[in-house]
């Protein structure tokens, strides 16, 4: 297998970010992001932690996006200039659990219906080198949502991680293209691939789907939404939460549309312009949330809108999260009838 | 406000409190000026105007 | 500090099964992964689920506004700065003392889980962090309950308090275009996820500015110009009126050091009409500085 | 649902201009809207578009009637946007974007007698069905409009409702007000009460409900208990809207998106959805 030496990565990384912007996992300050090879320092580079504060979903569904500008003029207006981004990135270092995110991503703008323009932009433009998980962390449960941290889904090229050496394994034709404008770093070696030690933490999503189907109505939703505040943090860590709002950057005669994340936990979400408010209650808003990523992103999608990556987990102001939460809900009695 | 403006980065004199009671136009009148003079004088505050939206 | 878990759950048991109060606010462990959390009972037979250890560190004070409309009685289990977060409910007429049966327990400090976690995740290249106090609780002044109507645990020494300003201190020597840019790269972190206003006993309003669509004050979009746009509304709101419990900095995803903000208005408040420190008793009538006017308050601020 | 479409963005608007308004209440008008070369696009009776008037804001619109040349769409003045517009003339341009959902079952119903159900506003996009059904009047059984609105001066498209339409043959028009008021020798009282009086027959009947969610609440239990099987009813619905093509999130009822799969959804459907509406 082609393979480079780690300690090398630096050579490896300043060979692709210098014809493609490359996001890797960086430290900055107490927290780590994906950010641009180029704009941090090495020192910065944070390869051995496990998975980043903030998801890459950025990468292909920035926080706030242009849209399109727009001038009036009196009673004229005029549209122009559209912002999809037609660049191409890399994303280098991605695990098992933020791949599976990009699945579920690509599941709601790029199918059923429409296809969005913008997202297709960013998502056709990026190649994804993965990586093995070969030490979920504390928090991880991936393996119980179905995703397999040493699998190769959704990755153009895969890093075997060992001692020494990253293996480098293209598996798509994006893929071979990057291991074209390696060949000179990579050299051929005989690697023998770890084992993955797996996820500590488990839940149990069987027959999940199905039992809340029956349980829109159930006190448990009260009980479980009691400490919740309502802030967004989950919804903006979450590397699978896809919520955005259309805002305008209004300059008068002219500005441009926007548009921006948004967060199903916000009273001001689902507000109609009469006042009519579906969801008004943060009970409501709580359970929308877990709902949406246990029962209707299986029946629309036919996955889970959760991949398991723990950052909830972390991040979450009253520690309420997937894992208390899937456990939770399986303790309690449906009445079948 | 004004010291924590001026703390964040901006300067003391983008910002104005002025007693001015509603019979005092004239001192409504000098004050004003003397804002836009200010601002004149400091000259755009680009710490407010992103990139982002650059047009 | 010994363990005061057996004292917590006899407690509230107590005030559960004699009906002195409706629900009980204290904290759990939860069963998933063995983390500290909020915890609301309502059944005598339930206190056997509340604990006290080192990961208490929520303030639950915040927990009480969603009570706020009921007229049920509550038992809460406070530390020094959640009793602040109470006197600064009371204080802004947003929630009776009435209502509330107080346990105050003396805070030796607070561990922050999310820091610990952070530190678990390899970021940092080492596991260690676990015996480390929450940033928060390296700068209280107050470990005590400052109001309760019961008290738990031996009194505790203050922490360096000497500390209180110094960072704005450093911050304040800066020059104007410097100062700038150090806020502007700060804040253009910040994801405005709201989890520092949601946390915020000061944060107490019904509507929100920043919630309100018509008109819509400041935008939504995460650019320096709103993100900063946002922090400094939020910090005039809470001026005078933050309890320096540090919850805004600990929630933040994003690490920022939004005590920076709240410090500097707390020590100019000081220096003009102090010495003042927010929440510290509860007293008829009392307001906050900058919500009661003297005509001989200072006003180097008007020309 | 839409084919897949790659062809342009699609929250992008194009310009359309405004060629006529129509005051229909205080608080209601009707925009006409066209390009020179007339109506944007095809609207199915039910659609949805996304009007917006820069720079202020965009909203999702019922289309209340495709003419032959423009489309229309009674507005409401509710809040920031629709403020605007109400203050917008002649010659405005305007963006719009869609058509968006799945609109009204036309072709189902034919052959059968249609009960259209509305409250307020609510008429808007009953307005394109009942308007289609009198295009082609022959297709379709009997006719009847249950209509309601708070007051007299609430009540929109008066003059279809007293004159054009009781003018069709089979068709019988019923107006109603909440409250009494000195002019008005019509009915007063609330839209499920007069319809559980007037009690029409379920039979092959196929009702139509649009007004505010508490009305449609209560109408569909009035439907329910003159005998209505949940596949003779039909309801629109409004949620907060901003995509329009089912990825911005808000609008869902459970696993399904109003601007996407809806926002017409047939009583049996909805009971499979939460109550979220």
């Amino acid at each position: 297998m082609k393979s480079f030496a780690k300690s090398a990565i630096t050579v490896v990384l300043d060979r692709l970010a210098e014809q493609t912007r490359t996001y890797v996992p960086m430290r900055d300050g107490v927290t780590s992001n994906f950010s641009p090879w180029s704009e941090r320092r090495a020192s910065d580079l944070a390869l051995n932690s496990l998975n980043t504060t903030f998801s890459p979903k950025g990468i292909v569904f920035p926080q706030t996006e242009r849209l399109y500008d727009f001038a009036v003029d009196g009673q004229r207006a005029d549209i122009s200039g559209t912002h999809a981004e037609t660049g191409e990135n890399i994303l280098f270092g991605a695990r098992a659990c933020d791949r599976k995110a990009f699945a579920a991503l690509d599941q709601v703008f790029l199918r059923r219906g429409y296809v969005d323009t913008n997202y297709k932009a960013r998502r056709d433009g990026l190649t994804v080198i993965g990586r093995d998980c070969l030490q979920p962390g504390p928090f991880c449960f991936c393996d119980s949502m179905g995703v397999d941290p040493m699998g190769a889904d959704g990755a153009d090229v895969l890093l075997h991680e060992t001692t020494e050496e990253f293996g480098w394994e293209p598996l798509t034709e994006k893929g071979q293209a990057l291991t074209l404008r390696l060949n000179d770093l990579l050299t051929e070696k005989e690697l023998i691939r770890p084992e993955s030690a797996g996820c500590r933490l488990e839940v149990n999503v069987a027959g999940l789907p199905e039992k809340l189907r029956g349980m829109f109505d159930s006190p448990v939703w009260d009980e479980l939404s009691t400490f919740c505040m309502n802030c967004g943090v989950c919804t903006y860590i979450c590397p699978v939460c896809h919520c955005f709002d259309i805002q305008v950057m209004n300059n008068g005669s002219s500005g441009c549309r926007f548009r921006c994340w948004d967060s199903c936990m916000y009273p001001e979400y689902n507000l109609m312009a009469g006042g009519h408010n579906p969801r008004e209650g943060k009970r409501d808003r709580f359970r929308n949330r877990f709902l949406h990523k246990l029962e209707f992103f299986q029946e629309r999608y036919g996955s889970f809108g959760c991949s398991g990556c723990g950052r909830c987990l972390v991040t979450c102001p009253h520690s309420l999260n997937m894992v208390l939460v899937i456990n939770r809900l399986g303790e309690v009695k449906v009445d079948a009838s | 406000m004004k010291n924590l403006l001026e703390y964040m980065g901006f300067e003391r004199e983008r910002y104005h409190t002025v007693w001015i009671s509603g019979s005092e136009g004239e001192k409504f009148a000098a004050e004003m000026t003397g804002v836009v003079e200010d601002a004149l004088r400091l000259g755009p505050c680009r710490k407010m105007r992103d990139e982002t939206w650059a047009i | 500090m010994g363990d005061l878990t057996p004292e917590v759950q006899r407690i509230a048991g107590n005030l559960l099964s004699q009906g002195q109060v409706d629900l009980v606010l204290g904290w759990a462990k939860a069963p998933s992964n063995g983390q500290s959390v909020p915890a609301c009972i309502r059944q005598a037979e339930q206190a056997g689920r509340l604990i006290f250890d080192q990961y208490c560190i929520h303030n639950l004070a915040t927990g009480l506004l969603d009570h706020r409309d009921s007229s049920e009685r509550i038992g809460i289990f406070v530390k020094g700065c959640d009793s602040r977060g109470i006197v600064r409910l009371a204080e802004d007429g947003q929630f009776p003392r009435e209502r509330l049966y107080i346990v105050g327990i003396c805070c030796p400090g607070m561990k922050d889980q999310a820091a610990c976690d952070r530190a678990a995740s390899g970021l940092f290249g080492e596991t260690a962090g676990d015996s480390e106090l929450a940033g928060k609780c390296r700068q209280c002044a107050h470990p005590n309950p400052v109001i309760y109507d019961e008290l738990l645990g031996d009194q505790q020494p203050p922490f360096l308090n000497d500390v209180r300003f110094s960072d704005v201190q450093r911050i304040e020597a800066m020059g104007i275009g410097e100062r700038g840019e150090f806020f502007s790269q700060i804040f253009s972190k910040c994801i405005r996820c709201y989890a520092c206003r949601n946390i915020c006993v000061a944060c107490n309003c019904r509507q929100c500015i920043f919630d309100e669509t018509r008109p819509q004050w400041v935008g939504r979009s995460t650019s320096a110009a709103d993100n900063m746009m946002y922090h400094a509304f939020r910090a005039m709101h809470v001026a005078g009126r933050c309890v320096e419990c540090g919850e805004c900095e600990r929630v933040c995803p994003a690490g920022l050091p939004l005590m920076l903000l709240n410090r500097k208005l707390i020590k100019d408040i000081d220096q003009l009409f102090g010495p003042y420190e927010a929440g510290l008793s509860l007293e008829e009538g009392a307001r906050p500085p900058l919500s009661s006017y003297r005509v001989e308050d200072p006003d180097p601020f008007v020309r | 649902m839409p084919p897949d479409c790659t062809c342009q963005n699609p929250l992008v608007p194009s310009i359309v201009k405004v060629v006529e308004i129509v005051d229909e209440t205080y608080d209601i008008k009707n925009f006409y809207v066209a390009t020179d070369q007339g109506i944007p696009f095809e609207v199915l009776p039910g659609q949805l578009c996304m009007v917006s008037l820069l720079p202020v804001g965009e909203g999702m619109f019922s289309v209340t009637w495709q003419a032959e040349d423009h489309l229309q769409f009674a507005i409401r003045r509710v809040g920031l946007l629709t403020d605007a517009l109400h203050e917008i003339e002649i010659g405005q341009e305007l963006g719009i974007r869609g058509p968006y959902g799945n609109g009204f079952p036309v072709r189902q119903c034919e052959g059968k007698n249609m009960l259209f159900i509305g409250g307020g506003i609510g008429l808007a996009p009953l307005r394109s069905f009942i308007k289609h059904c009198f295009r082609r009047r022959k297709r379709y059984g009997q006719i009847q409009v249950l209509y309601g609105a708070r007051s007299v001066a609430d009540l929109c498209f008066k003059q279809e409702l007293s004159v054009e339409w009781p003018a069709q043959p089979e068709t019988r028009i019923f107006t109603t007000i909440d409250r009494p008021e000195a002019d008005w020798d019509g009915k007063v009282a609330f839209v499920p009460a007069y319809l559980e009086e007037l009690a029409p027959d379920p039979e092959n009947t196929v009702a139509v409900v649009c007004g505010p969610p508490i009305m449609i609440t209560l109408a569909l239990k009035s439907l329910q208990k003159l005998g209505f099987k949940d596949d003779q009813v039909i309801t629109t619905l409004e949620g907060r809207m901003k995509c329009g093509i089912g990825k911005c999130g808000r609008c869902n009822i459970g696993s399904e998106y109003i601007c996407l799969d809806g926002p017409v959804f047939d009583l049996a459907h909805l009971r499979h959805l939460p109550p979220e509406w």
